[in-house]
């Protein structure tokens, strides 16, 4: 079985790469790919709660999308060390399937048969 | 005011602010908009104390902070037409 | 006062087009002249074409600010270069070639250019 | 061996198109297959309508390497949002969802993702 | 008299911002804007000699592209500092009008009307 | 090989070099392509440091060095065949 690790390194709004990375997301697990995605970086930020795209003539709410991740069986994980670097507080975030340290993330690629970065 | 130095980008991921922001004079003023926003939670290097040093001379577009759901902080506050103010008011603009 | 924005990324990926369209919406509100260059992939934001189901549509979006009195041009030569034709067009946009531009920073109070 | 792709930045602008169709002809050379994924502004890539006088036309390497053997696909949405029409596709390119994607992913040896 | 500076910031080839940059630089004096270009950051990279864009495709070699400005009626000048740091000597760069410091660079920008970057 | 690390992008310009080249493994490889060369003319902080520790496992592509005017320095050359062996040989790529 094909294991898919997609990263979501930047923020919500600025750029589509987090919205279109999450897209990719939703449509392997139907393939029989294992699926995990990793808020790293800026995509740390999709996960904030409070936002709203709207603001900025987006659909919606990208973190209220993120937070729909389990049910498209696909594992979403946070990256400890950008939201550390960032000042943002685990409390902040929407709900995910739990934290990653610097270790675990390499060994997460480690064990991927593809990764994708958005 | 002199020049509007306007960022776009996540200093995270790009290094504009790190090499412009030392370029802002006592006469220029700074707007963040789209990305450039998520600086306001911390920055990489020296970038938080220089964006603190400009303290009534710089400014978010309060769209994109609500977006991202993040607070001003430091900085003034500015809606769409606040914006267009600040680019009137300078003598010229430069977008990064 | 006239303001204008020159615009290099196309629609949907990046949101230059959006804050371009909100700042030259709001200088038109308040009386002022607007202007929108669109280059290299910003050309793509003047297609008639989108078809964004249940999302903004940002070419209509250009053709209110056209209906507004904004000046709104596209690099010609971008255009080509994309398969962009005229007949596909937001009405109004004029399909110009550099010196449409090189007009444009001559007669604007300000000139900016947002970039990818 | 299979390789695949994904490119998600349009022609011209950057050259990650180049460099993905420079990859996949050397690996069908090589005797590999190769595929091609378009996504967000990279649908771009597959226009038929192109005309960039004197210079590398990007839709007509894109057909080659259809004509090739290689699977090329661009998102329909990502071609919807964009004003890209079905019938001013490259001849071959397969306008898919999201799924198809989803199966280059799982049916290639080697994926991997060129981006902005 | 309207004063533009353009500002050359990327490198060539892997973006077209550089040479799309240059076909904005030919067009504004014939406008009565009086241009300058500055190559800085990885925009000096655009003025090495003895590259070739062809080999990835281009049309040909954007240093003999930015060697033309004066026929434009453009000064082209070079961030100095911006060589020092990618360890590049200015025997390497087709001509250009001069280099500038960080002071005239600065200078420069506060003199103008109109600042693009590309 | 474990992992190929593919960068395009300048270091001068973004971070993905300062912030990955960290995660490179000693079973892993890297490949400049695009303007991420630039790299081998001089980068800043660590970077370059980093990359020179990885000889024998740093490649580029000749056809993006060529268009630059380059020179390999301590970097493998490879063509456009040996980028698509390297990302064979590999059990996985990631391009960033």
């Amino acid at each position: 079985m094909k294991r898919a690790v997609v990263l979501i390194r930047s923020g919500p709004y600025g750029e589509a790469s987090a919205a279109e990375g999450f897209r990719v997301v939703m449509t392997l697990p139907a393939m029989g790919v294992e699926t995990t995605v990793v808020a790293l970086e800026d995509g740390v930020f999709c996960l904030v709660r409070g936002g709203d795209g709207a603001r900025v003539g987006w659909r919606g709410s990208l973190s209220q999308v993120f937070a729909q991740a389990s049910e498209f069986e696909a594992r979403l994980l946070v990256h400890k060390p950008s939201l550390l670097q960032r000042g943002i507080q685990e409390e902040e975030l929407v709900g995910h399937h739990g934290c990653i340290g610097e270790e675990e993330l390499c060994q997460l690629l480690r064990r991927a048969s593809v990764l994708l970065a958005f | 005011m002199e020049t509007l130095f306007i960022f776009s980008k996540s200093p995270w991921a790009r290094r504009d602010m790190e090499t412009w922001l030392a370029r802002v004079g006592e006469q220029d003023q700074v707007l963040l908009i789209q990305d450039a926003v998520l600086a306001l939670r911390g920055s990489p290097g020296d970038i938080s104390r220089e964006l603190l040093s400009l303290r009534g001379r710089l400014w978010v577009l309060e769209a994109d902070l609500a977006a991202r759901g993040l607070q001003a902080g430091e900085a003034g506050v500015v809606d769409y037409p606040g914006a267009v103010g600040l680019v009137l008011e300078a003598e010229r603009v430069l977008a990064l | 006062m006239k303001i204008g924005i020159m615009v290099r990324t196309g629609p949907y990926a990046q949101q230059n087009i959006d804050t371009a369209l909100s700042l030259l919406g709001a200088a038109l509100d308040m009386g002022h002249q607007a202007a929108l260059f669109l280059f290299e992939d910003g050309v793509i934001n003047a297609t008639a074409l989108m078809r964004p189901t249940g999302d903004r549509n940002i070419g209509q979006k250009v053709q209110e600010l056209v209906s507004r009195g904004a000046e709104v041009a596209i690099c010609g030569q971008c255009a080509n270069y994309r398969g962009l034709q005229k007949e596909h067009l937001v009405p109004g946009v004029k399909r110009a070639g550099m010196g449409q531009l090189g007009q444009m920073v001559a007669t604007c109070d300000r000139f900016f250019s947002l970039g990818p």
